[in-house]
């Protein structure tokens, strides 16, 4: 409470199964980076959610590595990553410097090298650790664990064995059974829901007759996934336990309360950022407007708000 | 609606200024040059005039008539005035984002972003300045002339194009003291023969102690052999698709040598001006 | 030939399976009627692609049936239906009047129910019959037999079964394994693909909280799909011998190449008809003035052209 | 840009010309009336002006700053004049669309899609006219009172609203020669008790036999009783939202009593008018 000049009628903090958020805006993983903070100060954040990084230093994807949509963008930039040891040396000091938690994404191209990872992130200075089984941009086609039920317990279950600290999974729109795969990964032991990842899409130049994107397919992002993710979400969140943040397309405070209104206790804010850096000081700061304007006491309380529709015909 | 060139107001981190901001600036003029190029000129607030030539803006695009540019664009600055507070762009105009900036009028808002990366370094060991461009990479460049003139330097313009006419900023480049070269496809003074003897004989006459270029891979390569062969470092802006301009997503890319290895940096962030010799045509 | 006073230089007819269209440009399921006669005249188009009917007579969902989406939009009609018999005696006489090709879609709860639609549309004046697998709309939870390969297999060769008709598949992008489906309704006996129907989603009033459509969820369409229905025509044009019918966001002349390039040898043109009631018109006239302008002597010269990315890095 | 009013040529059917047809207008004015409501007037071509009071357009709304209206808004022809290649639509501002819709400046292009759907009759055995109405209901109203003057007919037009200076349309109506009632919120004239002495006292000084109505569930189910016990017909024009609005996707359905049946039917396509007695509030 001490260094907030202006204390806020309502209490923005938001409950992700063990660990308390102030408030719950947070950067979807591979649209955040220390270099945001030239245009605002981090710390305003509800979490700080790097990038993903995979065991080994790898290059990434070909170039062009994203391309504009119609409500969205398409990105196949393929986890170029430097590797653990750059995670640990490099990247853990500079975000120690910060007070909101941090939440460190890994993933990997088979389920033990996906444990030894979780072993070796779980380090002193990591509030939480996000699974990546939803990336369409490493696999051939865009698979990924979170497509499937079992794949997903059995990712899940191992990486749960090999840490301690909360157990995010960040699930994907690529499968027609969504909600079977968020009970999968709940009963596998994950601590929360992230809903959700890009839908895996396509661009082609008429002119040159070439896919948009190096990779040919990438991941769509953007408001054109919002009404998707935002189904997932709804759907994940009568159906499982533990905690949804929600993800994808989330631009404007009522962006924010859609997905919390439809179950969400807490929202990634990916692309939005690419359009506007200053977005998510924006959202935190109005969210917290509108919640005192509303007479709320705590944000909790439009958490699966959602009421059934009047339904009738005339 | 009056526009008023404002800053969007966020947190700073303390005792930090933002080293960018993101910011709603006003249409001044944006009037044709040349055919395919246009001259934007913004009224834009203090806190993104802080510029430094190479630097660049990412600029939010209106969308024009069933056209939908999605991601910012980025635009190098072509002139910067704290006093005056304005900003320029010269652009030319190739898809939807660009048409869409054509679309803009007087009064009109424009959000911008920046101003981003790192750009072009001038030590004190690089007094005879010989910059070689084409195109829209003339507007890249353009800003570097002021600061030469204003650091003291000796600089000559190489400006190539495909006929003398549309060789552009020219007489900017003239006034801040350049002496101009104007090279063209027509008489074919603009090949890589051509330029070679061209740049040979620059050298001949005056020791050139740096170069600085932009955009053509033909052009890169050409300084590349003539900076190895007499030992004359130089700077190039380069160019890549962007998403976020400010180094989060990594879409900018290009391979770099560093030493032996090849090694990926951003174009956004570590460039988009990068040491002639490090970069891959 | 008689009849068309300025005879394009490029040949526009394609071929689907058995069936020749003048032109590729068809509208899609549900997104069309006689009503658009009075906007233009219906027999300038490839084929005349009609609303799903079911066998019985049924109401439809609770209104709002549809909402705006950036880029889009949401609906959850539900197939209202006048039954088998209104179909016979009332619509199939009308469309007798037109040269078009008439395709019938069709659906069903059960396979059995399938089946029987199936053999009672089998009526002269029917060119085609379009199994539509993949309605988010009517069972609970947008379920459909087309998020999975064995339902998929399943209807379509009892489907097969009823009929010598060509028998089109409607598949859906609500499924992880889109060619698995495509291959699995191609082993079944169908004669074509149509990639794909709505995907499902949900749109929250935030004022409200309450959902934006009576039914709560609904299939997304428009330019925010295309994409991802671009992206799955791509993998199923490479993956399946049988023609693929591209659909889902498309409203320019760009869109339509943009899916036969990607392998689609025609394409349904649905939610930007409710944007641009002309908008089919004009993409016949202008892919036809295309095609010409480039020099082709067949439009199927384009179908599948895509190249593949220069994929470097620099 | 110079936006020339004509229609989206493609070609009609042999013999048939087009009942509806997408448009390019031409803003003449928007100019806020009361408030709450805007009056647009458009530069149309004569193909979209032989229109019926009580049928409608849909309008493709140009995107407000931030908000992204995609379907048409249906909006009632407020005001047509085939021979000044006039239209005009009063409009409230609630949404997106409508928020879109306030932007348009004089000369600004929209595209306009109708005329549509079926309006009000006035057969011959329709003499003594009743409208009631409220708010934008008014504008739907609006021509069907020159309408009547042209048929020769007598009306009486009761306008709510919630302050007798927020009666809209009210200076049109009595320039058609219409006697106008205005009654409000302020002094409870307006409630549905003081609105049946109000028209039984109507009735019982001159025969009415069509009553005319729309939107207000509750002023439709009060003349559908009034209706019932003097067997007065009438008419209604219902609001549902819609897509196409010509009556292919079915979004647009609503009930109605078919005998002893309840159907749906199309708002866009059978509608938006509809038999009082049919229709359920
Ligand atoms: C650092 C930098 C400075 C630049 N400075 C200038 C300048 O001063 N004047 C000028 O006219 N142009 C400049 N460019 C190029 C300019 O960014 C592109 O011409 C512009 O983005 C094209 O956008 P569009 O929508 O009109 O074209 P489209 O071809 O439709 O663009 C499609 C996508 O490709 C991207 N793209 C296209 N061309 C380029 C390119 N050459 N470099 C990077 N991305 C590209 C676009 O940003 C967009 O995301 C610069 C590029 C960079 C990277
Ligand atoms: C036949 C008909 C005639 C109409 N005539 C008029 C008129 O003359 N003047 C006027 O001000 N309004 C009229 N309306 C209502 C008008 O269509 C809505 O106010 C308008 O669509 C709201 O759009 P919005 O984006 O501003 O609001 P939003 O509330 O953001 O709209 C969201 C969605 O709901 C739909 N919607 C909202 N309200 C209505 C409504 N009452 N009826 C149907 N759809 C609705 C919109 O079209 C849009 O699809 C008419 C409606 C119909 C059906
Ligand atoms: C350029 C880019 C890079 C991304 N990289 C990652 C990543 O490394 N790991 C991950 O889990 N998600 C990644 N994502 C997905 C986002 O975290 C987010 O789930 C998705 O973009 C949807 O949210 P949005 O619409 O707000 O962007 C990336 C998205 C973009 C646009
Ligand atoms: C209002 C509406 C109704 C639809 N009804 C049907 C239907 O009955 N049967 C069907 O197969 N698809 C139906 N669809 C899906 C379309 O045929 C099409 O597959 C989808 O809308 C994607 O194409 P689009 O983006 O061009 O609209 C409907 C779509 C809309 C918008
Ligand atoms: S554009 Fe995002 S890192 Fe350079
Ligand atoms: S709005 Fe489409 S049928 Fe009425």
């Amino acid at each position: 409470m001490k260094d907030i000049p202006h204390p806020p009628v309502c209490d923005m903090g938001v409950q992700i199964g063990g660990l308390r958020l102030a408030n719950p805006i947070m950067p979807a993983s591979g649209t955040f980076s220390e270099d945001l903070s030239d245009v605002f100060d981090l710390d305003i954040l509800g979490a700080h959610v790097l990038k993903t990084i995979m065991r080994d230093a790898r290059a990434g994807n070909p170039t062009p590595r994203v391309c504009d949509l119609q409500g969205g963008m398409l990105n196949a930039i393929g986890i170029p990553s430097k590797g653990i040891d750059d995670f640990r040396d490099r990247m853990l000091p500079y975000w120690a410097g910060y007070k909101a938690p941090l939440i460190v994404s890994i993933s990997a191209h088979t389920v033990d090298e996906f444990a030894q990872l979780c072993r070796e992130v779980t380090l002193p200075g990591v509030a939480a650790i996000e699974a990546n089984i939803s990336c369409p941009n490493i696999e051939a086609d865009g698979r990924a664990f979170a497509m499937r039920p079992d794949t997903t317990e059995q990712v899940v279950q191992r990486l749960r064995a090999e840490t301690d600290l909360p157990l995010w999974a960040k699930l994907t729109p690529n499968t027609g059974e969504p909600v079977d795969v968020a009970l999968a990964a709940e009963a596998a032991g994950a601590d929360a829901l992230v809903v959700a990842n890009t839908a895996l899409g396509m661009s082609i130049d008429v002119t040159t007759r070439q896919p948009r994107l190096g990779n040919i397919m990438g991941g769509i992002s953007g408001p054109a996934i919002k009404p998707i993710a935002l189904r997932m979400t709804y759907q994940i969140a009568r159906a499982c336990r533990i905690p949804v943040i929600g993800c994808g397309g989330i631009a404007t405070r009522d962006d924010a309360l859609e997905f919390m209104i439809a179950g969400a206790r807490a929202v990634q804010v990916g692309t939005a950022t690419f359009q506007s850096p200053t977005v998510m000081a924006r959202l935190v700061a109005e969210l917290s407007e509108w919640a005192s304007a509303e007479g709320l006491t705590s944000i909790e309380e439009i958490i699966g708000s959602v009421g059934t529709p009047r339904g009738d015909m005339s | 609606m009056t526009v008023h060139p404002t800053v969007l107001s966020v947190p700073a981190p303390p005792g930090v200024i933002p080293r960018c901001a993101e910011a709603r600036t006003r249409v001044v003029s944006n009037t044709p040059v040349n055919g395919e190029y246009r001259l934007l000129t913004l009224d834009a607030p203090a806190e993104v005039l802080a510029c430094h030539p190479g630097q660049f803006f990412q600029l939010l695009c209106p969308e024009p008539d069933g056209e939908h540019p999605f991601l910012r664009r980025p635009m190098s600055i072509y002139g910067y005035d704290a006093d005056a507070g304005q900003l320029q762009f010269l652009y030319k105009v190739t898809g939807a984002g660009t048409r869409g900036l054509a679309t803009l009028k007087p009064d009109d808002g424009l959000n911008v972003l920046g101003p981003l990366g790192q750009g072009f370094t001038m030590p004190e060991n690089r007094q005879n300045l010989l910059l070689l461009a084409r195109g829209v990479g003339l507007a890249t460049l353009a800003p570097l002339a002021r600061m030469a003139q204003r650091k003291g330097r000796s600089l000559t313009a190489i400006c190539s194009a495909r006929r003398p006419e549309l060789a552009m900023s020219v007489d900017l480049f003239r006034s801040y003291g350049a002496e101009v070269i104007v090279v063209h496809d027509a008489d074919e003074s603009a090949t890589p023969e051509a330029l070679r003897i061209l740049i040979e004989a620059q050298i001949a006459k005056r020791r050139i102690d740096a170069f600085y270029t932009c955009g053509s891979a033909r052009l890169l390569r050409l300084l590349q052999d003539i900076g190895a062969r007499h030992g004359i470092p130089g700077e190039v802006a380069m160019e890549q698709q962007m998403a976020c301009g400010i180094g989060m997503c990594q879409a900018c890319v290009r391979s770099f040598h560093d030493g032996d290895q090849v090694v990926h940096r951003r174009v956004c962030r570590e460039g988009p001006v990068f040491p002639i010799s490090e970069a891959i045509a």
